[in-house]
């Protein structure tokens, strides 16, 4: 099976992962959209290492998974604590500052 | 290398300018002692300049030069040809008036914090500006001229906001906000026209590779430096804009009338006396030297902006109720006689500008201050409070008077002179656009008149019966410009004997030669 | 012997100086002072005028250099006197009249706090005058010339706490500007044409230069004798210049100063000679101004006025004259001379008039005073006699001359002129004899009446001291005042035959103007004979008028012309509804565009800018999913733009 | 282990010319790394030193730590461009993985002084009112416990101070310092990351207004992840173009200079899809680290809500690094497709110096203006990065040197005017703040001028260099424009000083803090900083133009 389907898939999965980022309000579920869209760069990263022959896209995914996570601790810390200080993990309540 | 007599020129009052910004707040009259000290100082380095400078001599002279910023082709030169010469004499000369005048202008009303020292700034910054004035009269660096072209906006801009007159109409709040308003209107019409210079500076420095006006000028005339036309004349355009707002050219002008409104009359002075000195002179050495092409191209357009400026400052002039919008409109006019000579480009004509510019300075300081002293009596701009001033108060009403008559150009008085150099000059080449100069004598005549009778004739006002007449150190103020105006009216020739020299050469740079007269009537 | 003429000019230059910054302490002696100034320039003249009569004709030319004024490339203005015929003929007549006139207000201000200032500013008049007979080049001349118009400014003004003085001095400036543009114009054409406005050179290459720039200049030189010498369309100041103090009003506005431009003309004649063109438009303007003045003359009940309305038609003789070229060069000059004494004399007959009256000036509340002031009447009598060109006083010589000139211009142009200066011959008769018989003949009409309405402001404060609203007590002045008359009234009666005999002004002004007889279609008795004839119509309507019947008091209507005349003939609402009226408008309006459009462009972008921030800080709405939008979009873009670039 | 190390093993085990058994250990250069070496260290040891040092002497340990560490780091890199290694010596270190030459020096250096500098405010303990006689720094007493809640009452009487926020710190300067000289696409996305999750968290530290600071974290942290999402596809999409994530080889490729194409490669390389998109997806993620439009709108919400002292260090540094990462790519990897990219960074120039300038014009919040005129100086960054050509990359260079300093400074000062509520923020408040304390008010009005660029301050020389740099490379109407915005930025840095200087004091004005010699040091290094670079700028050009050049 051509190689090529795979990156249509992970091209597919991004776009998805883009489009719940910007129409889903809970700051939990936009951050997993995130990690679709991560994901399906590591999707990309292997097909392309394979199409190429190298293994420099699968260490690359391997990374990308490590960064990821750092990115989970990180992010959870912090919507965590605007959760318990509002009661409410909607990004569109917190809009204290504009304009 | 001898001794950096144009550097010391500037750096003195800069230094003063430092040193009385540090005297303590408790000391105000120590402040402003220093100050006048360091201005007279400066004064005494002027005439110093004035005395080594040779008008039959190279055409810059007391020159200094040393490497500055390499990689933007910067130097720092110095030198001074009759013209700047001539102005930075004439700024060393109006700072201690301005000064003198405006002794107790900055005196706090209200006590702010302990550290609130608005008398040592205002002394300071007025120093400041001086120091920032004559080095762009000397700078022949491009560069190093537009740097303090534009930084002199930062201390003007304080002076303006920060200090206005004492008693007003509508009360110390509004007044505060009409004095910011014409402060951000000034600092704003300047930095625009100084970003869009700074363009064009940049531009220049694509073209040439570096900022002296002397190898520029030298590779212009001998073709090693060729220019396209298109960008010769943005470049120019890039410059003028510049020095039109600062001069201030029609329709650009409309900043001074509420900067010279809203500030103490030293400030004022300040302003339409010195610094937009610098607009006009940087026209005369950078615009004609940098770009003697495009000057000639846009001279049809800039000359009937200049004639507009005449005639439209002037009846504006007529048209006022507030005594400094008036003198300011007054001023517009002025300005737009020296910008004519400037671009007749004959020797009348720009000698006639130059003198101009030493004149009006002279001229509308005496003005200026009389009509603050003035002002500062009655608490009030406004023209329809006074009346019959000149039988509480002749002296006051009789130096006025005279400011008045130098204004309207009386033969006799210094302007006089000038001016008519600028319409002889122009008329040679431009007949017309010289006669229609000509109608802004008139106009002159109008609107000084009609202040001086509002003010000092008729009935006496009881609001003045109690005016006191000029006080001794405001006398010491006036007396001296008045004698000065006399003097340079009667007697003239010590002025154009050192700007001649300095014109004959800005001529040949743009290629440009006397008409002919008719008959030859003088035998050569 | 040349440096003498330098000192003609400083000595009232000194006293000016010393009057005007020497302060109060001076207030005791400062008239004197004056006096002495103008008399010692006055021996100057009288000793340089020997000292040219003992030279022959060629060499009465004296030149003093001083020093280089403006000198600029091939502009070279120097300070340099030149004194000839011509200029000393002035130099005496300012001098001599100047200093009686000195003399005179010595008593005439006497009570004027001010008087100090007020000889100064005569002394600043003197100096500056002659300077403008002096002056070697056009440039120092029109220094002259603007100096007497600042005199005449700051004397007319002299009252200043009076709105209407202070108006009329600054009217008078301002038309004077005028004419002083001209002026400058003129100079400027001499520069570009003759590259210098020396007199010699100027002279000398008249010749050379196109008809059309001696056109020019010479019209240009006209508008500037128009508005020194009141004459038309310039002439509006000169009736409000009577609110000055009355010696003025005899030195400034009827000897000297208004004659400055007839010296222009005469002297520049060489100019003039060049140009037939301009010189019609002299002698239409000479003659239209005759006939002007004269007409305004006859209508005003306020004897200066009245007189204002004479000076301008005598001038208008002079301007008329000297249109004339050659014919007439010599006697517009002697003309001015009589013109210069008789016209002083009444002027200050009519003050010793005021001075007796309370400062009255209406002519209708005066009658029957000769003899209540006597010398005053003999001495205005004489002046009165002079100006109508009774025979053989000084104005029969000069203005006899004048007519037979107009007619001697030959053609329908010859008769036209000189029909025209017969007609004003006529009314000068008529105008001036209303004068005499209202002022010295009738009944007496200020008998048991304030002179003055209270509410009606005093025309002089020195009234206040004398008990402004008390019936008058007619009087003689004092002898300070008496003794210039006198003097005066000698000169209208001598100067014209003294001038006359065997034509010794013709020889001694003839080097500088040239002389030609032109030829007169009609001979000298013919013409001589039509002037007696208009002169005695002229007096005898007069006398029907006024001298048959009582005058009333108050004046009557009058007919459409005499209303038109009272008003100088509707000249000043012309004024006010064209110029000044327009000239409001107009700046109104200019100041409304300076801040609406000029400055609203500014401002508007200002706003706009403002406006434009205020919307686009909405996009910046808070919401982190909006921002990912933007960035979305951002993204998109730029992917899009990328690709597009490659395309393309 | 660097990408191109496992490169070499595989193609090694596809010939089996010899047994897997031998893999060559990566060569890498300490001495070269020590800067950041020496940086991650500390931070680590910062770590230790809350896990073992007790509370009360916590402070000072990490003070210390932190302050050696960064003085040492810059040190290093000072040794290191003496020794030549921005120059002569420059060449790419750790297997590839890290370029050591002038650019990344010069941009270290930057970094460590702004971290230093950053870290002094950070330190600050006496702008806030002791907290029941414990001083207290602008971090929350317990960046865990809920606004308002007795625990943070507790907390906050207890005399907690958050000391995490140095090694925070450390870690995000190493992160920075690794940004710019990153030599792999790989690289360059995990430093990114290293220094973007501290800044995370210390946008969430705030003691004051802890809401806000929260929701800036929490904005920052989406878009940001969101933001470099699309940076590791785009690395993904260029890896997929070139099949190497090595900057050096997909130069190569990209100039079709490479050799040995093999068929796959050969297939890829025709795709120049992969290629834009891919580059434009990167680029994209750096712009919106140095916040510019449309990629800015996290900036004035972020800028607002953040402890001030980590505000003035983000501004500052991550935009240094930023933008060193950013010349990098498109002068190293990039050049090639120069006249694909360079149109679009025109626009984006462009909208980003109108936009910033326009918007930051009806500003009330005091950081917000900073925030909006930072983007504006992006822009103006920007149009020196287009210029393409040696001294482009000096003159921007020297701008980001220059504008860190202004920038540190500008935000110490902000901390300075404090009320009731913490520091005052609104405009309104700074009303005649000259007549009060006229001292502080022209501070930061020195520092106002030379955002607007007036002549004399470091401002007007960075904004000459530029400009005259991209006027140079052809881009007249940019300069042009750039003028304009700098013209419409003039007014309302303008309004500020008409404020603190022209206006009446009210008398329930702010109150100006007297700072410790820390916040001090940091104004008055910004200060002299901003005055030196006005007036005497030629030593620090000549060290910017000596640092332009990229090895590759």
């Amino acid at each position: 099976m051509n190689p090529v389907n795979y990156l249509y898939l992970s091209a597919l999965l991004f776009t998805i992962g883009a489009t719940g980022v910007l129409i889903r309000r809970n700051a939990i579920v936009v951050f997993m959209c995130i990690e679709l869209m991560l994901n399906a760069c590591n999707l990309a990263f292997v097909t392309f290492s394979r199409m190429h022959g190298n293994l420099d896209g699968q260490v690359i995914a391997f990374f990308t998974m490590v960064v990821a996570a750092a990115e989970v601790v990180v992010g959870l810390a912090i919507i965590v604590s605007l959760f318990r200080s509002r009661h409410s993990a909607s990004v569109d309540d917190a809009s204290l500052m504009k304009l | 290398m001898s001794f950096p007599l144009l550097t010391a020129t500037a750096v003195l009052p800069a230094i003063g300018a430092i040193a009385t910004a540090a005297v303590p707040a408790a000391r105000r009259t120590a402040a402003k002692w220093l100050a006048l000290t360091v201005s007279l100082a400066t004064l005494a380095l002027a005439v110093t300049v004035l005395v080594r400078f040779d008008p039959d001599g190279g055409r810059y002279q007391l020159t200094e030069s040393h490497a500055w910023i390499k990689d933007f082709g910067v130097r720092y030169e110095l030198g001074v040809d009759g013209i700047a010469v001539a102005l930075i004499a004439l700024t060393a000369l109006l700072i201690p008036f301005i000064i003198l005048a405006g002794w107790h202008d900055a005196d706090p009303l209200e006590t702010g914090s302990r550290r609130w020292r608005p008398t040592q700034g205002f002394f300071a910054l007025i120093l400041g500006v001086e120091a920032m004035v004559i080095i762009s009269f000397e700078a022949t660096d491009v560069f190093l001229f537009y740097i303090f072209f534009e930084a002199m906006l930062i201390p003007m801009y304080f002076l303006i906001g920060g200090f206005g007159d004492r008693a007003h109409e509508h009360g110390e709040e509004a007044a505060s906000t009409q004095r910011s308003y014409a402060a951000v209107k000034f600092l704003l019409y300047n930095l625009v026209g100084g970003l869009i210079m700074l363009a064009a500076v940049i531009g220049l420095y694509v073209v040439a590779g570096n900022f002296s006006l002397q190898e520029i000028a030298q590779a212009r005339a001998n073709g090693s430096l060729h220019m396209a036309t298109s960008t010769e004349r943005w470049l120019f355009l890039g410059f003028f804009f510049a020095f039109a707002v600062k001069a201030p050219l029609w329709p650009l002008h409309t900043w001074l009338p509420n900067a010279m409104q809203e500030s103490t009359a030293p400030v004022a002075v300040l302003i339409t006396a010195v610094v937009d000195k610098v607009g006009t002179f940087a026209m005369l050495r950078f615009c004609l030297q940098l770009f003697p092409e495009a000057s000639k191209w846009a001279t049809p357009v800039i000359l009937v902006l200049a004639l507009i400026s005449i005639v439209y400052g002037a009846l504006l002039a007529v048209g006022q109720r507030d005594i400094k919008r008036l003198v300011a409109y007054a001023s517009i006019s002025h300005f737009g006689f020296i910008i004519m000579g400037i671009f007749a480009m004959t020797s009348q004509g720009q000698s006639g500008a130059t003198l101009y510019m030493v004149n009006h300075g002279i001229s509308t300081a005496a003005w200026m201050l009389l009509a603050g002293f003035l002002i500062s009596r009655r608490g009030s701009r406004l023209i329809a409070d006074y009346g019959g001033v000149q039988k509480v108060a002749p002296v006051l009403a009789g130096t006025f008077l005279i400011g008045t008559l130098a204004t309207l150009s009386l033969p006799g008085l210094a302007p006089f002179v000038s001016e008519f150099l600028v319409l002889v000059g122009t008329f040679t080449r431009y007949p017309a656009i010289g006669v229609i100069g000509t109608f802004g004598i008139v106009l002159a005549a109008l609107y000084a008149l009609v202040l001086y009778q509002r003010t000092m004739t008729g009935p006496v006002k009881p609001e003045v019966s109690a005016m006191p007449d000029l006080r001794a150190r405001e006398l010491v103020v006036v007396a001296p410009l008045i004698v000065l105006l006399i003097f340079l009216g009667v007697y003239p020739k010590p002025v154009t004997d050192i700007v001649n020299p300095a014109v004959k050469s800005t001529l040949s740079d743009v290629h440009k030669k006397d008409p002919k007269p008719e008959v030859e009537a003088v035998a050569k | 012997m040349e440096n003498l003429i330098a000192l003609l000019v400083a000595a009232p230059l000194l006293g000016a100086a010393v009057l005007l910054c020497g302060g109060r302490r001076l207030d005791a002696v400062g008239h004197w002072i004056g006096v002495l100034m103008s008399t010692l320039s006055f021996v100057f003249a009288v000793i340089l005028f020997a000292d040219l009569l003992g030279k022959n004709a060629e060499h009465r030319t004296l030149i003093q250099h001083l020093w280089t004024w403006i000198p600029v490339e091939s502009f070279q203005a120097d300070v340099t006197f030149r004194l000839d015929q011509l200029s000393m003929t002035f130099v005496l007549l300012i001098t001599g009249v100047g200093s009686l006139i000195h003399l005179y207000s010595v008593g005439y201000m006497e009570h004027d706090e001010r008087r100090r200032r007020f000889f100064g500013y005569l002394n600043l008049f003197l100096a500056a005058m002659l300077l403008l007979v002096l002056a070697d080049n056009y440039l120092l001349l029109y220094v002259g010339w603007e100096g007497v118009g600042l005199a005449s400014y700051l004397l007319i003004g002299f009252w200043q706490h009076k709105p209407s003085a202070a108006t009329a001095a600054k009217k008078a400036f301002l038309v004077n500007r005028v004419g002083d543009m001209g002026l400058s114009i003129a100079i400027m054409l001499m520069f570009t044409t003759f590259g210098t406005f020396a007199f010699g050179p100027v002279f000398s290459h008249a010749g050379d230069a196109s008809e059309g720039k001696l056109t020019a200049i010479a019209l240009m030189l006209l508008l500037a004798a128009c508005g020194k010498s009141a004459q038309v369309p310039l002439q509006s100041w000169l009736g409000d210049a009577m609110e000055g103090p009355t010696p003025v009003s005899a030195l400034i506005h009827a000897a000297t100063m208004v004659t400055a431009g007839v010296y222009l003309i005469v002297r520049s004649a060489v100019i003039f000679n060049g140009a037939p063109d301009a010189q019609t438009a002299v002698v239409v303007v000479g003659a239209v101004t005759l006939l002007f003045g004269a007409i305004v003359g006859c209508a005003k009940d306020d004897i200066k006025k009245a007189l204002a309305g004479s000076t301008m038609s005598q001038i208008g003789y002079m301007v008329l004259a000297a249109g004339l070229g050659p014919i007439g060069y010599v006697f517009a000059i002697m003309h001015l001379v009589t013109h210069g004494f008789f016209k002083a004399g009444l002027f200050l007959g009519a003050g010793s008039v005021m001075h007796g009256m309370n400062d009255e000036v209406d002519m209708r509340k005066y009658g029957g005073l000769r003899k209540y002031m006597p010398i005053t009447f003999i001495t205005f009598g004489l002046g009165y006699l002079a100006i109508i060109g009774f025979p053989f006083l000084s104005g029969f010589f000069s203005k006899d001359k004048i007519i037979e000139a107009a007619f001697a211009k030959g053609g329908t142009e010859g008769w036209i002129l000189g029909t025209c200066a017969l007609v004003g011959a006529a009314v000068t008769a008529f105008y001036m004899t209303r004068v005499m018989l209202m002022t010295f003949f009738g009944e007496e009409r200020w008998k048991n009446r304030p002179t003055r309405s209270p509410e009606a402001p005093s025309a002089e404060p020195a009234a206040e001291h004398r008990g402004e609203h008390a019936e008058p007590h007619p009087h003689e002045s004092p002898k300070v005042m008496t003794i210039p008359m006198i003097v005066l009234a000698f000169g209208s009666v001598f100067a014209g035959g003294l001038f006359s005999i065997n034509n010794s002004f013709l020889h001694w002004l003839e080097p500088v103007t040239g002389h030609s007889e032109g030829d007169s279609p009609v001979s000298a008795g013919a013409v001589t004979g039509a002037t007696m004839v208009c002169l005695v119509i002229g007096v005898g309507i007069a006398y029907a008028m006024y001298g048959r019947r009582p005058v009333p008091s108050v004046a009557p209507r009058g007919s459409l012309l005499t209303r038109a005349a009272r008003r100088d003939l509707l000249q000043d609402d012309f004024n006010h509804v064209v110029l000044v009226r327009g000239g409001e408008h107009l700046t109104r309006s200019l100041v409304y565009v300076d801040h609406t459009l000029v400055d609203g462009v500014v401002n508007g972008t200002a706003a706009s800018v403002g406006g434009l921030s205020g919307r686009m800080r909405r996009l910046q709405n808070g919401f982190a999913r909006s921002y990912a939008v933007s960035m979305f979009g951002g993204a998109a873009i730029i992917v899009a733009a990328t690709l597009l670039m490659r395309a393309v | 282990m660097s990408a191109a190390a496992v490169h070499s093993l595989w193609t090694t085990a596809a010939t089996a010319a010899e047994p897997i058994s031998k893999i060559n250990a990566p060569k890498i250069e300490y001495g070269q790394l020590s800067p950041t070496l020496i940086v991650v260290g500390a931070a680590i040891v910062g770590v230790l030193i809350e896990a073992f040092v007790p509370r009360r002497s916590r402070y000072h340990a990490q003070v210390f730590v932190s302050a050696v560490a960064l003085v040492a780091a810059f040190a290093a890199v000072v040794a290191l461009a003496a020794d030549g290694y921005g120059t002569t010596k420059a060449h790419i270190a750790a297997m590839g993985a890290i370029a050591v030459d002038g650019p990344s020096l010069f941009l270290q250096g930057t970094i460590l002084l702004a971290g230093l500098v950053g870290l002094f405010t950070f330190a600050e303990r006496r702008l806030d009112p002791a907290a029941h006689g414990n001083r207290v720094d602008s971090f929350a007493a317990q960046a865990a416990s809920v606004p308002g809640s007795d625990s943070e009452k507790a907390a906050v009487k207890a005399g907690f101070t958050t000391t995490e926020v140095f090694p925070l710190l450390l870690f995000a300067v190493s992160g920075m310092l690794v940004f710019p000289s990153a030599n792999d696409l790989l690289t360059l996305f995990v430093a990114l990351e290293v220094f973007s999750l501290p800044l995370y968290l210390l946008c969430a530290l705030a003691r004051r207004k802890r809401l806000m600071s929260q929701e800036a974290a929490v904005k920052y942290f989406l878009l940001g992840a969101f933001a470099s999402a699309f940076t590791l596809f785009g690395i993904a999409l260029l890896y997929g173009y070139a099949g190497s994530v090595s900057y050096g080889t997909i130069a190569r490729v990209v100039d079709g200079t490479v050799t040995n194409v093999d068929p796959a490669l050969a297939d890829t390389m025709g795709n120049d899809a992969l290629l834009l998109v891919g580059g434009a997806m990167i680029v994209m993620g750096l712009l919106f680290k140095v916040g510019a439009v449309p990629f800015h709108m996290w900036t004035p919400d972020v800028y607002q809500g953040a402890p001030t002292p980590v505000t003035g260090f983000m501004a500052a540094a991550t935009k240094v690094a930023a933008f060193g990462a950013l010349l990098r790519l498109l002068y190293v990897v990039l050049p090639g497709l120069r006249w694909d990219w360079r149109p679009v960074m025109w626009a984006v120039a462009i909208v980003t110096m109108l936009g910033g300038a326009i918007v930051a014009i009806t500003q009330t919040d005091i950081k917000r203006l900073l925030a909006y005129s930072s983007i504006a100086h992006a822009g103006f960054i920007l149009a020196g990065v287009i210029a393409t050509s040696k001294d482009g990359v000096s003159s921007v260079l020297f701008y980001l040197a220059a504008y860190s300093f202004v920038t540190i400074g500008a935000f110490a000062v902000v901390t300075l005017v404090r009320d009731a509520g913490g520091e005052a923020t609104h405009l309104s408040k700074w009303a005649g703040l000259g007549r009060r304390s006229p001292l502080v008010a022209a501070v930061f009005a020195v520092f106002l001028l030379a955002f607007a660029g007036i002549p004399l301050t470091s401002g007007f020389a960075g904004k000459f260099a530029v400009f005259k740099a991209a006027a140079e490379g052809g881009a007249a109407l940019l300069v042009v424009i750039g003028v304009i915005s700098s013209a419409i930025a003039a007014f309302f840095y303008i309004r500020v000083i008409v404020l603190m200087f022209f206006s009446e004091p009210r008398p329930e004005g702010p109150t100006v803090a007297v700072p410790s010699p820390l916040t001090m040091t940091a104004i008055g290094l910004g200060v002299v900083v901003t005055l030196v670079l006005g007036i005497a700028p030629q030593y620090f050009l000549d060290l910017a133009s000596q640092a332009g050049v990229f090895v590759r």
